[in-house]
């Protein structure tokens, strides 16, 4: 009778071999995040056109650039769940999306408190900010959809299918943005972007992966909570929660 | 490598831009705590609800059997 | 006992009765075509009726008037057949999905969007839209709306099996209608101001031919899910 | 009846289904041969319905899986779709159409082009009504108008989820009457019902059955 269980083993394997990742890449992220930021804050050289506001970077960048690479890494994870049917692939999806959402969301103020003292307003029409803000709606949609449906499984799959269009879809959107944009705008364009000296590109380079190494943490982080949602039939959850009620 | 500012006003100044400066890194610290918190925790609430259930789940048995 | 219907009598059988249907059900065509007119109706009146401002507008307000009103009768396109359960018998179909798939979207975009493009120019009429821009219109409407209800088609069938679906089909499947809404108003503004739009047009029949050969696998997939 | 010469038309290998973190079977094997009728028996929500549904390939079993003559039926779908008819509580009948209009597009769609819709309605009483809108027949001739693809099908696995609902006691016993006719000619019958079957002797029904699990 419990023969079934077996093939299920895994999830318990992936559970423990996330538990041993987590406390190494949250350390790792840390550093990278207080190194990179205290440097570009306090250290790096003001810029001459932008002066201090440019320090916005530090953030905004980093964001910016891990909001697509998370959603490609989400629309990944659920391409392998749904075409071989990996179940943990589908659960890791379910974890980076809200990271993602988050993220975007942030590149998404920052590039805004960033607009207004360099270009007089909170918001412009950028073909950045645009399409950024187009991805936070993807990452909404996804996560709304798997929020909708009743049974996880299904709702993996339905997620992971809009996912996919989207992934298809973006630079689409990306591109007719930029196009939009250069038909309507033209006089607002970011300055000074050519050559950045060291002291200011080293601290964000160590920022952006720093970015990239906070999403891997709490991505795995969610993880291991959705593997425990998603098998709380399984007796090795059940004993876990059980001692853990007992607490 | 040497501190761009010269004191701790001058550095929350930010060369008069330390309102924008400081509202974004507001805004995405405090943003991100709450990510972090809500992933902290959920592992908790997911344990906390499958327990209840495994209980209600073994309440039902007992009810059962006990009819039988 | 012969089964030798060819994939085309199978697209044709599945077109006609969903036209047959409509027919015997004629709010589903009117409703959305009246909400189309309405919408574009209230620009004028909150706008102003200045003729300048409305024919600066009106490319941006007919296409976006069309695309609610494409996504408003998106809503029924599988519901119906949901309920009853001719969509699991249509998964069950020896015939590819895909093709069967097509086939409602086709009859879904004769039923709302053809009349869509019919009643457009007279709307563009009443927002005073520059002369040379009529022929831009009609040709983006025509080869705009079937990606509509194409790319429309993806979010319904992964809605089609939620209780309330109506909400989150338009954050899921707007965000998709950008590229055909910045193209399309891109060509009919140019054509206002008399300069050629081969290239929007170009680029909006390149985005037809994509979400014709992509779309009815996305659709499938999802039905499949959503009669689970 | 012996029946050893008879191949595996439909095999369940190790099927498990999780319905929202409850699992409804699990390891459920079982293979069903032509000239088998099976009945699922089992409480509410024990999964009769799910387990139908996995069987006609509409859901996703959580792992196992369904063969059709040793071939999984996810890599011969279409294949296997023209040797099924599946008829789930859901009739598949649109009330705007009439009850002719309702079988030959059902039929159609199944992919038969030749036959008499009026004559294989009359299988089913149904002759009076074709012209009549399905949405004015009453449930049970509504039933019947689906039932009336039983009439004019080749495929050998008939999946049936509670055919007999609304449907009187002659009509009943006219079907129990095909299904063994249906599993006489080689094919086989899977079905649900709360009924009892009159016709159709114990000896020859096979049951399966599926019990309520709380875990």
């Amino acid at each position: 009778m419990w023969k079934w269980l077996h093939p299920y083993a895994e999830p318990q394997r992936a559970y423990r071999l996330a538990g041993k990742f987590i406390p190494w890449l949250s350390i790792l992220a840390i550093l990278m995040l207080l190194t990179g930021t205290t440097w570009g804050m306090v250290f790096s050289p003001t810029d001459y056109q932008q002066g201090d506001s440019y320090r916005i970077i530090f953030v905004h960048v980093p964001a910016a650039s891990m909001s697509m690479s998370a959603y490609i890494g989400m629309a990944i994870a659920a391409f392998i769940g749904l075409v071989w049917q990996i179940k943990l692939a589908d659960w890791m999806a379910a974890s980076i999306a809200p990271i993602g959402a988050v993220i975007t969301f942030i590149a998404l103020v920052t590039g805004s408190t960033w607009g207004k003292p360099m270009w007089g307003t909170w918001w412009v029409w950028d073909a950045r900010l645009t399409s950024e803000l187009v991805l936070l709606f993807l990452y909404l949609g996804v996560i709304s959809l798997y929020a909708s449906f009743e049974d996880k499984v299904l709702a993996a799959r339905a997620a992971g299918i809009l996912s996919i269009v989207g992934v298809i879809n973006i630079p689409i959107i990306k591109y007719s943005v930029d196009w939009w944009n250069s038909l309507h705008q033209g006089s607002i364009k970011m300055t000074g972007k050519t050559a950045m000296p060291p002291d200011m590109l080293v601290p964000l380079v160590i920022n952006i992966l720093g970015f990239g190494v906070m999403i891997g943490a709490l991505s795995l982080i969610r993880f291991r909570s959705e593997i425990l949602a998603r098998n709380g039939m399984r007796p090795w959850v059940r004993e876990l929660a059980l001692a853990e009620g007992a607490k | 490598m040497q501190a761009q500012f010269q004191s701790v006003s001058d550095f929350l100044n930010m060369g008069g831009y330390g309102f924008y400066v400081w509202l974004s890194y507001g805004v995405a610290y405090v943003s991100l705590a709450i990510l972090i918190g809500f992933t902290l925790t959920r592992k908790g609430r997911v344990l906390k609800e499958i327990a209840a259930k495994a209980k209600r789940e073994q309440r039902l048995a007992q009810h059962r059997s006990a009819k039988e | 006992m012969k089964r030798g219907i060819s994939f085309t009598q199978a697209f044709f059988t599945l077109l006609m009765r969903d036209l047959k249907i409509a027919v015997r059900h004629r709010g589903d065509i009117f409703n959305p075509l009246l909400f189309f007119i309405i919408v574009v109706t209230l620009f004028p009146l909150g706008i102003g009726s200045e003729a300048k401002i409305l024919s600066r507008i009106a490319p941006g307000v007919i296409w976006v008037a069309a695309l609610l009103a494409s996504m408003l009768s998106l809503e029924r396109l599988f519901k119906a057949d949901f309920n009853d359960g001719s969509l699991e018998q249509m998964l069950l179909s020896p015939q590819p999905l895909q093709l069967l798939v097509l086939a409602k979207v086709l009859a879904h975009w004769l039923l709302t969007g053809l009349p869509l493009i019919i009643i457009a120019p007279l709307l563009a009429v009443l927002l005073h839209m520059e002369e040379s821009a009529y022929p831009a219109l009609i040709e983006t409407l025509l080869l705009g709306t079937p990606i509509l209800s194409l790319l429309g088609a993806i979010g319904v069938a992964l809605t089609v099996g939620l209780r309330k679906g109506g909400v989150l089909l338009s954050l899921l499947i707007l965000p998709l209608y950008i590229p055909v809404l910045i193209f399309a108003t891109g060509a009919i503004e140019f054509a206002a101001s008399s300069q050629p739009y081969d290239g929007q047009l170009a680029i909006i029949a390149a985005l037809l031919v994509g979400s014709l050969v992509l779309a009815p696998f996305a659709i499938g997939a999802s039905l499949r899910v959503s009669t689970n | 009846m012996t029946k050893q010469d008879s191949k595996a038309l439909l095999s369940a290998n190790s099927l498990t289904c999780i319905r929202e973190e409850r699992i409804l079977f699990d390891e459920l094997s079982f293979t069903i041969n032509s000239g088998d009728i099976v009945q699922i028996e089992g409480p509410n929500g024990a999964g009769k319905t799910s387990l139908l549904r996995i069987l006609a390939g509409l859901s996703r079993p959580y792992a196992g899986e369904v063969m059709y003559l040793d071939e999984s039926i996810t890599r011969c779908r279409d294949e296997y779709n023209e040797d099924l008819l599946y008829l789930g509580h859901l009739a598949g009948v649109k009330s705007e159409l009439t009850a002719e209009e309702n079988l030959y597009f059902n039929l159609r769609v199944s992919g038969y082009d030749q036959f008499d819709a009026r004559d294989i309605l009359s299988n089913v009483n149904l002759t009076g009504f074709e012209d009549a809108l399905a949405g004015h027949l009453s449930a049970g001739q509504h039933r019947r108008t689906a039932l009336a693809r039983l009439w004019h099908t080749n495929s050998r696995i008939w999946i049936l989820d509670e055919p007999f609902t609304a449907i009187d006691k002659r009509g009943v016993a006219e079907l129990e009457q095909l299904f063994l006719q249906h599993a006489d000619n080689g094919g086989c019958v899977i079905v649900t019902t709360h009924q009892d079957m009159g016709i159709i002797s114990e000896e020859r029904l096979r049951k399966i059955r599926l019990e309520y699990r709380f875990v």
